[in-house]
C-alpha cells in the first residue's frame, strides 16, 4: 500500500537562476523507494483551495534519503512553493509514473531543453550507458556542473548565444552517432529530437508534460494521443517511446 | 455505537460516503491508497455502451476552487468494462455503482440491459455530461426529455436506478420530480456545472469543446441549495454531490436532506479524502451526541 | 493610443469597467482611496422605490473563492436618494447607472418614472435579487415574466434601459432573447447565485433566508459561459459580471463578447481593484498591439 | 485620499498564549495617522482566492510607527496570519471605523472579556480619565501587564478560577462607581454589562465585531440593529454608545 500525500519537509529552497529554483526536502522514514528517474511528485504548497489542484514536478535527484526537486516558477502554484522555506512544510504524493529505462546500453545522448534538465540529474546518475548530455536553454545556464561527472561531454546551446552554441540545442545533436536519445524539454524540442532520430533510426524516449488533476492514473485528465490509442501521461508516462506519441500541432 | 449504515433502494452502504463518477476510475489507482472496502461504496466512471476515446486538446483547467474538466466520457464500454474492470471491482466490501451515460435513449437501454446481467449494484443514469458534443446534454435540461429516458430505462433495468442531475437543468425541482414520476428510484446531485475558460492570448477557447463541466468546492453552495430544494421536493433517497473536501461539507448534505454524498474532485487533492471524511463524520457524532444518520438527515 | 472608450446604449463609457450594484454604495467609501472619474461607470446600491431595512441575522458568509450575501437590498430609497445621494455621484465625471429593485411592476415603475427626471445615465433593472421573501426573484427566472416586466418598465423609461439577468433563469439565452425583444437596450450578466450554507453545530442555515446569493472568482467559469452565449443570441451591448479579480477575467470577459464588465465582490478584496484592471488591461492592449476593444470583443 | 491595501513588513509574530497571539508591523511611511484606539485594520495574510475576505483586527497598541495586533486563532484566516514570521508581508486596509470616544472624564471602567483585551491596551494609554479595569478570561490570563501602568487597578477573572475570581468578570464590575464604562468582549458579557450600567444609570460604549466583506462602509454586510436603524460595524462602529445597540437573542 502507497502512502497518500506526506508532508515533507523542506531542507533547502534556493534560487539558482533568474526564475529557477532548487528545493529539497525530506520525508517521514519508510522502507519504500523515494523514485526512479522519470518519475514525479505531486506537490501542494498550501493548504487552502485556491490553487486548487497539485502540481506534478519531477525528481531532480535522490541521495541521502534527500529528494531534490529542479523547478521553474511559471504561474500561481510555483510561486507559492518558491517562498517556502527551511522547516516549512510541503505536501507531496508520489513518486509517481514510469520512469526512463535504466537497462540502455552503448552510447546515449541525454537532451534537455530549459527546465526539461530537471530529471536528467538523476537519470545520469543511474543509467550506466556511456552518455553524452546536451542541453540548451534560452538565456542563462544552468546546473550544468551537477552533471559533469556522470557523462562523457556536455554539449550547450543559448538561444542567445551568452554561452555555448548560439541557437538550438538540435543543432547540435548527431543522431546517428547514438543508439538511444533521451529527452525531455519543450514539445518543438521533442518533436524536433523524434524526428531527426526517426530519420536515423534512433530510438527515442521522452518525457512529456501534461496538465494534471490526479496524478494517479484516475481522472484521464493527463492523456496524449499516441499510436496506440489515449494514454495518461501520470501512469503510462511521463516517459514514452517517441515513435509512439502523435504530436498534435 | 456510531450508525454510520445508509439503505439507499434497499442496499445497504456501511457508510454514506461513495466515491464519485469519474474522478475514481474503476477504483484499481485508489486501491494502491487504501482499501476500497472502506468506502460506502464506488460509482465507475461514466461508461457507454461502446468504447469512447474521448476528447481532444486539453482536458483539465483549474479555476479558483476548482477545475473544468472536458474528458468527454473515455471509457472501455460495457463489455470491456464487465470483462475487464468489474472482477476487480466485485472483490472489494463495498456497494458498486454503474454510471451509465450515453447520447440516445437506445445507447442507455443497450447499456442498462447488459449490466443487468452482472453483479453490479445499482445503476446511475448520467442524463447529463456536458462534455459530449453529440447530444446527451439536452436530457440533462428538460424535464420532458428527461421523463421519457428515464421511463424506458426504468423499464428495462433489473437493478434499481439512480438517476444523476444536472445543475444545468432548466429547473432542478421539476427535473427531480419528472425523474421520480417516471420511476427512478434515487437521485443524486450534482453533476458538473457548464462553464468556460478564454486563452486571451490564444484568443480561444482553453477547450476544443468550448464549454466544459466545472466541478469541486466552488460550486459547493450552489449544490447544496439544489439538492436542499430537491430532498424537499421528492420521497426518495438523495445523494448529494458538489465540492466536498472535508466532513463538514458532507454533514452539512446530510443536514439539507441528502442520505449519502459523493466525492469528487476531492479526490484529486487527496487520494485519502474519503477516508478521512468518514473518520471526521464519525468524530463530529460521537461529539455532537448523533447516533444515526437519520437523526440529522434533513434536520434543517 | 489604446482606446478603451466604449460605447453602450449611446453613452459613451471613458472605459469599459463599471463598479457593480450593491458592491460599491453610493461611491462615497470609495472615493476615499481613488478618484471615482477613472471609472467607467458606477452602478448604484440596488434601489427599490421605498426604503428598505434589508434582512436581519447574518449577511455575509465566506466560501470557498467567494461569498455568500443576504443584504436583502437594504437602501434608502429614491427619493432619499436623490436627495442625498445623487448630488455627490454627478459631480464625477463618470457615467452613472441606477440599479433598481422591486417586488412587483408597480414598484418598477414608480422607481423608473422618479429617475427620469433625474441626472442617471442609465437605468439598471434588476429583475434578480435572491434575497427578497416577497417576490422578485420569478421576474428573474421565467422569461415570460421578465418579459412582462421589461415590456412596461420600457415604456414609461426615458433613459437607456439596461436589464440585468440572473444566472438562475431557467435557460439564460431563452431569458435574454425575451428581455431584449421587451425592449432592452441592453443586458448585463450575471447577478448572484442562488446558494446556501449550513451551520452544522447549530443545526440551522446559515442565512435566516435560507437561500443567498454567490458571487466571486467562484461564479467565473460559468458566469463567463453565459455571457458567451448571450453575446451570440442578442444584438444589444452585453455587460459581463462574475468573479472578476484581474485585467486576465476582464479580458476573458471581452473576448466571450461583452462590451464591458462589472466589478462586484472584487472591490471587498481591494477598494482599488477596478484601478488595477483598467490599468492591466490597457497593458495588455499595448503589449499585445490591440487597439480597440472592438478588435478583441467576441474574437474568440 | 487614504491608500488601499498596504503591504505591512512583519516585525515579529509570536504566541503569547494558548491560540493567542501578538503581531507587530511596520507600514510603509505616510503622513497620515496609523490609527486611534478602538480603530481596526482589515488584514490579508495571503496572495490567494482562498480564504476570499479580509479579516478585521482591532488595533492593540501603536507606538514609534509600529501597530501592534493581538489576535486569538479561530479558523483558516488567523491561522494562515499566525505562521508568517518576521520579514514576512502581510496586506493591511486601515486605519478603519470609528474608535473610542477618548473625551471621556472622571472615574471609568474598562471591561474586557478573553481577547476583548486587544483594543484596551491603546486605549488606556491615550484615555487621560481615571481607570480600573476589568478583564475576564476563560482559562488563562494573558497580556495585563501592558496594562498595568496605564491604569489605576486590575480585576480579574477566569471562568474556571485559576487565576483571580473564580467566574465572570461582571460579577466584579460595580457599575454604579463609575462615569463611564467601556467595553469590548463577548456579546453576551456586553450585553450584561449595558443592562448592569442602564440600570444605575451610567453611560455605555462597546465595541461590536460582525463578519465583515469590504470593511469600509460599502457592502452593507456588517450591519446591526439600533434603536436608530441599521448601522454598519466598520463604519459607524466598531465602538457604538451601549443604549443604542439592539441585542438580538
Ligand atoms: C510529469 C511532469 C513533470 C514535471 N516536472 C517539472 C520539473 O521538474 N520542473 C518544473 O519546473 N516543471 C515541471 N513540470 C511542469 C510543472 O508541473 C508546471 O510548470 C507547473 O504545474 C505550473 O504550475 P504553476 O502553478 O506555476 O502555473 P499556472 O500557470 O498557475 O498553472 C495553472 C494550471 O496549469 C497547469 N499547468 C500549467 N503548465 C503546465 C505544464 N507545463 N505541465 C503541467 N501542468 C501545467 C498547472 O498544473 C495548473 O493546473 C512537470 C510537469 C509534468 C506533467
Ligand atoms: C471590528 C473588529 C475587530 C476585531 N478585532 C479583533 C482582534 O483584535 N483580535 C481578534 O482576535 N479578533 C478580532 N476580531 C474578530 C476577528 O475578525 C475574527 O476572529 C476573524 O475574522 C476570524 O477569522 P478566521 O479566518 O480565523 O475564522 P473563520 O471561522 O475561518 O472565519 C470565517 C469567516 O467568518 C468571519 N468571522 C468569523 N468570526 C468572526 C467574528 N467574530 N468577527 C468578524 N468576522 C468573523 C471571518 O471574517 C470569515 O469571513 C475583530 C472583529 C471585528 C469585526
Ligand atoms: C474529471 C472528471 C470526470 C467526471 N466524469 C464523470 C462521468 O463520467 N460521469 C458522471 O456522471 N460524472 C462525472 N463527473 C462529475 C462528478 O462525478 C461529480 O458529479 C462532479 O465532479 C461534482 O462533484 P465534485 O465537486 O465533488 O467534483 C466527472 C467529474 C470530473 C471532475
Ligand atoms: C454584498 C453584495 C450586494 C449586492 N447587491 C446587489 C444589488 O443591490 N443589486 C444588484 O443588481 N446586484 C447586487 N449584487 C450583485 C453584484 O452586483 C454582482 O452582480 C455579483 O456580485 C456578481 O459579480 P462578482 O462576482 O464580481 O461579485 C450584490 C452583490 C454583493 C456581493
Ligand atoms: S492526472 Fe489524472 S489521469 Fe493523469
Ligand atoms: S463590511 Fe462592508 S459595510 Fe461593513
Amino acid at each position: 500500500m502507497q502512502e497518500g500525500y506526506r508532508k515533507g519537509k523542506i531542507e533547502s529552497n534556493i534560487q539558482i537562476a533568474s526564475n529557477i529554483y532548487e528545493l529539497k526536502i525530506s520525508l517521514p522514514y519508510t522502507c519504500d523507494s523515494l523514485g526512479e528517474p522519470g518519475q514525479f511528485y505531486m506537490l501542494r504548497g498550501w493548504g487552502a483551495m485556491d490553487p486548487f489542484l497539485p502540481r506534478p514536478i519531477s525528481i531532480c535527484d535522490i541521495s541521502h534519503g534527500i529528494i531534490t526537486f529542479l523547478y521553474e516558477v511559471r504561474g500561481r502554484g510555483t510561486h507559492i512553493i518558491s517562498k517556502l522555506g527551511p522547516g516549512d512544510e510541503l505536501e507531496v504524493l508520489g513518486p509517481l509514473g514510469k520512469g526512463f529505462n535504466l537497462d540502455l546500453e552503448g552510447s546515449i545522448a541525454l537532451v534537455s531543453g530549459g527546465i526539461g534538465i530537471a530529471p536528467m540529474i538523476y537519470l545520469a546518475k543511474r543509467l550506466d550507458a556511456i552518455k553524452d548530455f546536451y542541453c540548451g536553454f534560452r538565456k542563462e545556464a544552468y546546473y550544468i556542473d551537477k552533471l559533469k561527472d556522470h557523462v562523457n561531454s556536455i554539449f550547450i546551446s543559448t538561444e542567445e548565444g551568452s554561452i555555448g552554441h548560439k541557437g538550438f540545442i538540435t543543432d547540435l545533436l548527431k543522431p546517428e552517432k547514438y543508439k538511444g536519445v533521451i529527452a525531455c524539454g519543450p514539445i518543438p524540442m521533442m518533436k524536433k529530437v523524434v524526428e531527426m532520430c526517426k530519420h536515423e533510426g534512433v530510438p527515442t524516449y521522452i518525457s512529456m508534460e501534461n496538465r494534471m488533476a490526479c496524478g494517479i492514473g484516475a481522472c484521464l485528465g493527463c492523456t496524449i494521443q499516441t499510436s496506440s490509442g489515449m494514454k495518461r501521461v501520470c501512469k503510462e508516462g511521463p516517459v514514452f517511446s517517441g515513435e509512439e506519441v502523435v504530436f498534435s500541432d | 455505537m456510531i450508525d454510520m449504515k445508509v439503505n439507499i433502494c434497499n442496499i445497504e452502504f456501511k457508510n454514506p460516503v461513495i466515491a464519485a463518477s469519474g474522478t475514481f476510475g474503476f477504483g484499481q489507482e485508489y486501491n494502491e491508497y487504501f482499501c476500497l472496502s472502506r468506502l460506502g461504496g464506488i460509482c465507475t466512471k461514466g461508461l457507454t455502451l461502446y468504447e469512447k476515446e474521448g476528447n481532444k486538446g486539453i482536458r483539465i483547467h483549474e479555476t479558483t476552487g476548482g477545475l473544468l474538466n472536458s474528458i468527454g466520457l473515455q471509457n472501455p464500454g460495457i463489455d470491456k468494462f464487465i470483462r475487464e474492470e468489474l472482477p476487480f471491482l466485485e472483490k472489494q466490501d463495498t456497494i458498486i455503482i454503474a454510471n451509465v451515460g450515453g447520447s440516445s435513449i437506445e445507447e442507455y437501454i443497450g447499456a442498462v440491459e447488459k449490466l443487468n446481467e452482472t453483479s453490479i449494484d445499482i445503476i446511475e443514469l448520467n442524463i447529463s455530461c456536458p462534455n459530449v458534443k453529440e447530444g446527451g446534454m439536452a436530457f440533462g435540461i428538460k424535464s420532458e426529455i428527461a421523463y421519457e429516458v428515464v421511463l424506458e430505462v426504468r423499464q428495462v433495468r433489473k437493478k434499481p436506478l439512480i438517476v444523476k442531475l444536472s445543475p444545468n437543468a432548466e429547473n432542478i425541482v421539476h427535473m427531480a420530480e419528472s425523474c421520480v414520476k417516471a420511476g427512478a428510484d434515487g437521485l443524486s446531485l450534482v453533476n458538473t456545472f457548464s462553464g468556460m475558460a478564454i486563452d486571451i492570448y490564444g484568443r480561444k477557447p482553453v477547450f476544443d469543446n468550448i464549454i466544459a463541466g466545472l466541478s469541486g468546492p466552488c460550486i459547493k453552495p450552489i449544490a447544496l441549495r439544489m439538492v436542499y430544494e430537491v430532498a424537499r421536493a421528492v420521497d426518495v433517497p438523495i445523494i448529494g454531490i458538489g465540492g466536498i473536501v472535508d466532513y463538514k461539507d458532507a454533514i452539512e448534505y446530510i443536514m439539507a436532506g441528502a442520505w449519502a454524498v459523493q466525492i469528487g474532485s476531492g479526490n484529486f487533492i487527496n487520494p485519502t479524502l474519503s477516508l478521512d471524511v468518514i473518520q471526521g463524520m464519525e468524530r463530529f457524532m460521537l461529539d455532537q451526541g448523533i447516533k444515526s444518520l437519520e437523526e440529522i438527515r434533513g434536520v434543517i
